[in-house]
């Protein structure tokens, strides 16, 4: 078991309605891992349980081996784990551009620790690296309040990617994309080195199925199913799963 | 494009008031020199106001704390040490930070409106200390009969209006200066990123209450090395200099002068008090009256006032279609509970 | 032309500056009417000349007093300056009379002052109250008396007047640690609190001093309260002028001590109480008859400066002045403390005609050095 | 003096206070009611408030003559004058940024300036007189002591208006809408309600409030030069005490201070000034940091 | 039913969109598709009566309503289910069920009114979680509330921006269906929609905006027989992929 992250049994009861309950994920290094399941089946809680901004009543969560459950948000970013949010959070008066480089900085601080003044050159080309490869260097200088629903949405993305993760967290990175940018984010997601892994929330499938090489599905805030895309694919508990969050 | 002529009227405002500042102890007379110089003090705690409320996102009400921690330093402790300016707004600086430092615990976990009462109770209970503890600070009648200082090793004792004057204007702009180069560092954009969006700062690896502590002291700084420039301007300071009334006025000039903009909180701040101070001499009496109908006014011509987005400006020819539109940061800060 | 205070033509620039706005706007005004009233009955003029009167407003405090009296002094470059209610705001403007070497003749509080020579006051010092009453106290309650006032300079002033004499003449308080209890001001409107504190330290008297609004809060609810059969003695301004009226029928036979009183039966008080209520409702208070002195005491002075009255000249002849005849007996300024030496009322709050009033039940010593 | 005050001595001093604190506290959440309104729950800072009292309070001082008939002519003026100086400030503030609470401040900080010294320059520097009806106006006997017996009115009006803002607030359509309001205006304008008419209704519900607690408030918290500061200081803190918006929050806050300035003062009358804020502090960091701490801090 | 007609609105800015024109008949469903930041929820925001049209005219009922406030829009019978969902954060789903149900409008023309019995048998999850508050829900669990909360309010004229967006595939097919049946019942749609194949699937026409044009607006018949030439006009504003664009993104170029 040589997982890069592992949660054990988390549970989150919000009152009487258990939203996850004793759910195990494991994410190995470089996976590209999804999590599917129907709508309040659990998935962005879990989310937020692995990167500290829900507490759940029970459970551990380990990150390369150590016990990260008592870390906090910032704590667990410097460790490597960077996530996106379904509904984007963008700083709205910062620039595009500043966004991103406000994301690179804990990172590259790390890096030069004592030139203060370069980190933010540093910090500064990272981030025009990143909205050229997201198509949103026109953008560039537009305040992130001023972008529509979609240009945030790569914005954030492109913030998490700033922060050089171990481990992405996207959560419906894919929503409220146009079928074009889907495309170019398929690409930038293929392209990501091995080293880095994704734990990805999707209901947009078909990119699922073509990115991931495992998925788990989720219903009730339980784990139901497990395994390649293939096999997902065709589960008839599955469908059901679905089905049943429908009805 | 508007957003150019606004940029380019408000560096040619700048100037010219920079100007004018500059020229000042020349062409006015001592009344107005003094008064200049008492405002500019106050102008400089509106700048530590305008930090922490409209960069850090964390209104307070409390600024008066510190900025009476350096006045009273300054008055009681600095004249001890030596009577070199240098010398006293660097102890009053020390004494706004150590007291913002002590009150960290209290401000730095809190947001929005809790900020706000935080800080007015810690300003409140400081103005009360410093109303009882008579054998130091003279009780509420005040410490007068401060002595003069020189501003320089060598240099002679500020005498004359003027001198005051200029020796605030010129401790002022440094230490605006200062806070201005400051906010182009990462500093100034990380504070902001705070104020939008904290849980994302956090999420992206920051540790967002070590910088606003940082903010919190710098300001606290600020504000006390303001304190020892009232003391100068002056030559007596009371805990009335620093009760709720000037909190709220300060508060409402760096609103009046952009809350995120330090120059503007400088001027709107300085504008508040000033005009305050001339009411009270030209219209006795209806000081409260005429200073309310203009706050009334301001917020109706305050450029980030009224919401401008409702206003689109008129059609343009029809763009190129390769081209993205541009546009104008004019959101404006605000208050979130 | 350009000499400070005269602006040609044989007139000259006085300056007041007095609360015209916040907590003790109502004393404020009557200081203004005061000296307009000496004004209006003397031509307008002072010491023969005609008078420009520059009023600013006092405010809160030393906050709003220090630039207002800056813009007196150093603007309008007034010959002398008069009025101010606080205490601490004439501790800040003291600086710049310094300065400008221009005389205060002030008309109501004042701090403590180490060099008085440009400072002159026609009201009172604040500990004068209560060291005028406190044998009288003495020798007419049978027990402890419980001390309480306001929580700032002229509270504290007030009540060591009181304590201080009040020890000497042999009494002893009834506050617990035998200090006098102060209350937050002025923060304070609710006085329940203490009352209750009072009854269990079995006072037999209370001696206190408020002005403004909380005279009022604390008079009321004294009324209403567990001890309102135990006397209460006062100084003056507890019951004097506006507030008395807001107290309506809980401030009866309240006891108290002040340097005046309209009632008083002297040739200068019947014409200036007739002027007064030809001009205002209701009776002149001791803040109108201070500052109504102020500006007798500048009308002699300017007169007897001759032909330039400079700041100088003027504070110079105040000096000189000698008796003053005024409403309240006549005074003259103590040498060492530049403040009346004037005889004190004993005053009890009664029915007189259809609404209460303070009348004067007997004299009090004469303080003053 | 310690051998006299033991034995049920000991308590007896401080039943008055206590009783007392309940009796200030609830009238400092009547006072307090149209800020709860208009900020807690409304989200508008409505730093004016002090100012709609002092309206009630005014009027009270204006019309009250001893008589029953003239408390009830006294709330009805009180109350529609208040509330059309609510109506004013809602018109002042359409214009203006919304939700932007220090614009607001700025706003109404100024109304409140201007308009106060207008209710002085009216009404005289001087505190007017309050004529109650003859039957509050005295004292009552409790537990031995004797209690000023207007201030227990204020535990029938307190309750009921706890609880009438309650239900209005939670159970309503327009509580509903006004809370909708607060979390977006423009969803509310797209469900056909217009915001602007919320904030008229909000403002003018809010001077009512100020209005009717400022003629009940009046022979108490008397109409005076200082009196808005000190009514809005006050609500303030009870407001941002109880936790913004919440009734049961804002009630406990509400008898907390009321508790604090008198029991508080009496246990410790040296540090009778700096309870209050100290004590507002305090609660506030605390639970400030218990927020924090939610968000996992570390 | 609803006209638009040489429209331009913007921001403060910048004009976001030029002289835009559609047509959407009693009773049709017009999709609108096009990149991220085409103008898509400008326009929807611009009809809702949320962004101020600069110059042009909305036209519902016969009736001109450019200028007006969102109010007033939606009093004419104007309904919205936004982007972002932008439900009630403090409000209970109930709360928000009581408020939608508008008392004074009468029920959509030719159907029976909405009701909200009829709403949780539509979307059973909301059901389950009426006494949550707006802030407590899932992100799919939002998008039904935005919908229902617009359906309440009996609309004649639904403007739907992104409605399925993270809403569960099979879930999203049924509101698909349900917008047909609106649709076929009188009621003028509206609909954004970022998948070109679903929009083709239900709407009767579609358009598709591009930097705040139109550049397309055919019957949804025509794009279906040559679906090819549709997407490369929504595509056309994007540039091709750059070689550097698809390589590994540099950021980790140095880690070991
Ligand atoms: N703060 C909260 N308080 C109470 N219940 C909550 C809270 N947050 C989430 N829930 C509930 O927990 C369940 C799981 O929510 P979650 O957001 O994890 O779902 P999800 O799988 O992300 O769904 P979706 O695909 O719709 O985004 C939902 O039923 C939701 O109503
Ligand atoms: N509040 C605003 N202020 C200024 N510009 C804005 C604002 N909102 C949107 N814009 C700009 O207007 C353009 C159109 O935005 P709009 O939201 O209409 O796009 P969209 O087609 O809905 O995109 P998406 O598919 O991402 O939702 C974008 O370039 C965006 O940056
Ligand atoms: C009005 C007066 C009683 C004021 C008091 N003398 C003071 O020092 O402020
Ligand atoms: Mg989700
Ligand atoms: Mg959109």
């Amino acid at each position: 078991m040589n997982c890069l992250l592992s949660a054990e049994k988390i549970s989150v009861r919000y009152g009487s309605l258990a939203a996850l309950t004793d759910v195990d994920l494991c994410v190995h290094d470089g996976q590209r891992h999804a999590l599917i399941g129907p709508n309040g089946a659990g998935k962005t809680t879990l989310l937020s349980v692995l990167g500290a901004t829900t507490r759940p009543q029970r459970g551990t969560v380990r990150f390369v081996g150590r016990d990260v459950s008592r870390l906090g948000p910032a704590a667990r970013a410097r460790r490597g784990i960077n996530r996106t949010h379904q509904r984007p959070a963008v700083f709205a008066t910062l620039t595009a551009i500043e966004n991103i480089e406000v994301a690179a900085l804990p990172r590259t601080i790390r890096r030069r620790r004592w030139s203060p003044g370069g980190t933010r050159g540093a910090a500064r080309r990272t981030a025009a690296e990143l909205l050229d490869q997201l198509g949103l260097s026109d953008l560039a200088t537009v305040p992130a309040g001023h972008l529509a629903h979609g240009q945030r949405r790569q914005l954030e993305i492109a913030m998490a990617l700033a922060g050089r993760p171990r481990l992405l967290l996207l959560d419906e990175p894919a929503a409220g994309l146009s079928a074009t940018e889907v495309g170019r984010l398929a690409e930038l997601l293929a392209a990501l080195p091995r080293q880095v892994a994704v734990l990805l929330v999707e209901h947009h499938l078909d990119l699922v199925y073509a990115l991931c090489d495992t998925v788990t599905v989720l219903r009730d805030g339980r784990t139901v199913a497990a395994g390649t895309p293939d096999e997902i694919r065709t589960s008839p508990l599955v469908r059901r799963a679905y089905a049943d969050g429908v009805s | 494009m508007r957003d150019e002529v606004l940029r380019r009227v408000r560096a040619a405002v700048a100037t010219l008031v920079l100007a004018g500042l500059l020229v000042a102890p020349w062409v006015v007379d001592d009344y107005t020199a003094a008064i200049l110089a008492r405002t500019l003090a106050l102008g400089l705690v509106g700048v530590s106001v305008a930090l922490l409320t409209g960069v850090a996102g964390m209104p307070t009400l409390g600024q008066t704390a510190p900025y009476a921690a350096g006045a009273y330093a300054s008055a009681v402790l600095g004249s001890q040490v030596s009577d070199v300016g240098v010398v006293q707004v660097a102890v009053a600086a020390l004494a706004g930070a150590t007291l913002a430092a002590v009150t960290l615990p209290l401000v730095v976990p809190a947001r929005g409106v809790i900020v706000l009462m935080i800080t007015l109770a810690i300003g409140e209970l400081v103005v009360t200390v410093l109303g009882r503890w008579r054998s130091v600070t003279g009780g509420t009648d005040g410490l007068a009969g401060i002595a003069g200082v020189r501003p320089f090793w060598g240099l002679p004792v500020l005498a004359t209006d003027q001198a005051r004057y200029l020796y605030t204007l010129v401790v002022v702009a440094t230490l605006v200066g200062a806070v201005l180069l400051l906010l182009r560092t990462r500093a100034g954009v990380l504070l902001r990123a705070g104020r939008d969006d904290e849980m994302r700062l956090r999420a992206s690896g920051h540790r967002v209450p070590l910088y606003l502590s940082g903010a919190h002291v710098a300001a606290g700084a600020i504000a006390g090395a303001a304190g020892s420039l009232l003391v100068v301007a002056q030559q007596y300071i009371s805990p009335a200099d620093f009760g709720f009334d000037t909190s709220a006025l300060l508060l409402l000039g760096v609103v009046i002068g952009g809350t995120a903009s330090v120059g503007g909180a400088l001027v709107g701040a300085a504008l508040v008090i000033a005009v305050r101070d001339w009411l009270f001499g030209v219209l006795p009496g209806h000081a409260p009256l005429v200073l309310g109908a203009l706050f009334v006014a301001t917020v109706y011509l305050l450029p980030t006032g009224v919401t401008r987005a409702r206003r689109p400006r008129p059609v343009p020819a029809p763009r190129p279609p390769d081209v993205a539109p541009t546009r104008d940061r004019d959101a404006t800060p605000e208050l979130r509970v | 032309a350009d000499e400070p205070g005269t602006t040609g033509g044989g007139s000259i620039k006085i300056g007041l500056l007095a609360s015209l706005s916040g907590t003790y706007q109502s004393v404020g005004k009557e200081i203004r009417d005061g000296f307009e009233l000496y004004l209006d009955t003397h031509d307008g003029k002072l010491g023969g000349r005609q008078v420009d009167l520059v009023v600013a407003d006092e405010g809160n405090g030393a906050a709003t007093a220090v630039p207002a009296a800056t813009k007196l002094l150093k603007q309008d470059r007034v010959a002398a300056l008069t009025g101010i209610v606080g205490g601490g705001s004439v501790a800040g403007v003291y600086p710049l009379l310094q300065e400008t070497k221009v005389p205060l003749v002030g008309s109501n509080g004042r701090p403590e002052i180490k060099d008085v020579s440009r400072v002159w006051h026609t009201s009172y010092l604040s500990d004068e109250p209560g060291a005028a009453i406190a044998q009288h106290v003495r020798d007419n309650v049978k027990g402890s008396v419980y001390a309480i006032g306001p929580d700032y300079q002229g509270g504290w002033d007030e009540l060591r007047g009181f304590t201080e004499a009040f020890a000497k003449a042999g009494g002893t308080l009834a506050n617990p640690d035998g200090k006098t209890t102060f209350t937050p001001f002025p923060a304070t409107t609710n006085f329940t609190p203490y009352f209750a504190r009072i009854k269990a330290s079995g006072a037999q008297a209370v001696y206190t001093f408020y002005a403004g609004s909380a005279a009022v809060d604390f008079v009321k609810q004294y009324a209403q309260s567990e001890i309102k059969d135990i006397p209460l003695y006062a100084a003056g301004f507890l019951t004097e002028g506006g507030v008395l009226n807001a107290q309506g029928e809980a401030a009866r036979d309240i006891f108290s001590v002040l340097n005046y009183s309209p009632d008083l039966d002297n040739a200068e008080n019947r014409g200036f109480v007739a002027a007064w209520k030809a001009k205002h409702d209701g009776s002149p208070t001791t803040y109108a008859l201070a500052s109504y002195d102020a500006a007798a005491v500048l009308d002699r002075a300017i007169g007897a400066a001759g032909d330039d009255p400079t700041p100088e000249a003027i504070n110079a002849q105040i000096g000189k002045l000698g008796q003053i005849a005024s409403p309240r007996g006549a005074w003259q300024f103590s040498t060492v403390t530049h403040s009346p030496v004037q005889k004190w009322y004993l005053r009890q709050v009664r029915q007189d005609g259809r609404a209460l009033s303070n009348t004067v039940v007997g004299d009090l010593a004469t303080i003053g050095r | 003096m310690i051998a006299v005050a033991a034995g049920p001595n000991r308590i007896d001093p401080y039943v008055i206070p206590a009783l007392d604190g309940v009796a200030y506290g609830l009238l400092v959440f009547v006072a307090a009611a149209g800020l709860v309104f208009c900020f807690g729950v409304a989200n508008i800072l409505n730093l004016a408030h002090g100012m709609l009292y002092a309206i009630g309070g005014y009027t009270a001082a204006a019309v009250l003559d001893g008589s029953w008939a003239s408390l009830a002519l006294a709330l009805g003026v009180g109350v529609l004058a208040a509330a059309a100086a609510g109506v004013l400030l809602a018109g002042l503030l359409t214009p203006v940024a919304t939700g932007n609470h220090l614009t607001q401040a700025l706003l109404t900080f100024g109304v409140a300036l201007a308009g106060g010294s207008l209710l002085v320059a009216g009404f005289g520097p001087d505190d007017p007189q309050v004529l109650v009806p003859a039957a509050l106006d005295g004292s009552v006997q409790v537990a031995g002591h004797r209690y000023a017996a207007y201030r227990l009115v204020f535990i029938v009006v307190a309750t009921a208006l706890a609880a009438g803002l309650y239900l209005t607030v939670r159970r309503t359509r327009a509580g509903m809408l006004v809370r909708a309001a607060v979390d977006d205006p423009e969803m509310v304008a797209c469900l056909g309600v217009s915001p602007t008419r919320i904030r008229v209704g909000v403002l003018a519900a809010g001077g009512a409030l100020a209005g009717a607690a400022g003629v009940l408030g009046a022979p108490i918290i008397g109409p005076g030069a200082d009196t808005a500061d000190t009514v809005l200081l006050l609500s303030l803190v009870v407001v941002v005490l109880g936790g913004l918006g919440s009734m049961v929050g804002t009630l406990l806050a509400a008898l907390a201070i009321g508790e604090i300035q008198t029991l508080g003062v009496a246990l410790l009358p040296s540090a009778a000034p700096f309870l209050l804020f100290a004590a507002m502090a305090a609660v506030l960091a605390v639970r400030a940091r218990g927020l924090a701490l939610r968000w996992a801090a570390t | 039913m609803l006209y638009v007609e040489r429209l331009c609105a913007g921001y403060a800015g910048g004009i976001v969109l030029h002289e835009v024109d559609l047509r959407v008949h009693p009773g049709s469903i017009q999709a609108v598709v096009g990149r991220n930041g085409a103008g898509k929820s400008t326009l929807v925001h611009t009809i809702a009566g949320l962004v101020r049209a600069s110059s042009g005219r909305i036209e519902i009922g016969g009736v001109h309503v450019a200028g007006r406030q969102p109010h007033r829009v939606a009093q004419s019978g104007v309904g919205l289910v936004p982007q972002g969902r932008r439900v009630f954060s403090r409000l209970t789903v109930a709360e928000h069920l009581v408020l939608a149900a508008s008392p004074w409008r009468a029920a959509t023309p030719g159907g029976e009114g909405w009701t909200v019995p009829r709403i949780l048998e539509l979307l059973p999850r909301l059901a389950a979680r009426l006494r949550h508050r707006g802030c407590e829900l899932s992100g799919g669990e939002q998008q039904m509330l935005a919908i229902a909360r617009a359906l309440l309010g009996q609309p004649r004229v639904l403007l739907l921006d992104e409605p399925c967006e993270g809403l569960s595939p099979d879930l999203a097919a049924r509101v698909r269906d349900l917008i047909g049946h609106l649709a076929a019942s009188g009621l003028t749609v509206l609909l954004v929609e970022q998948q070109l194949r679903h929009a083709i699937e239900i709407a009767d026409r579609v358009a598709v905006l591009e930097y705040g044009r139109v550049v397309y607006d055919r019957p949804t018949a025509e794009a279906r027989s040559d679906p090819g030439s549709l997407e490369a006009i929504v595509s056309i504003a994007a540039p091709p992929p750059s070689p550097a664009n698809r390589s590994t993104p540099r950021l980790w170029a140095d880690t070991p």
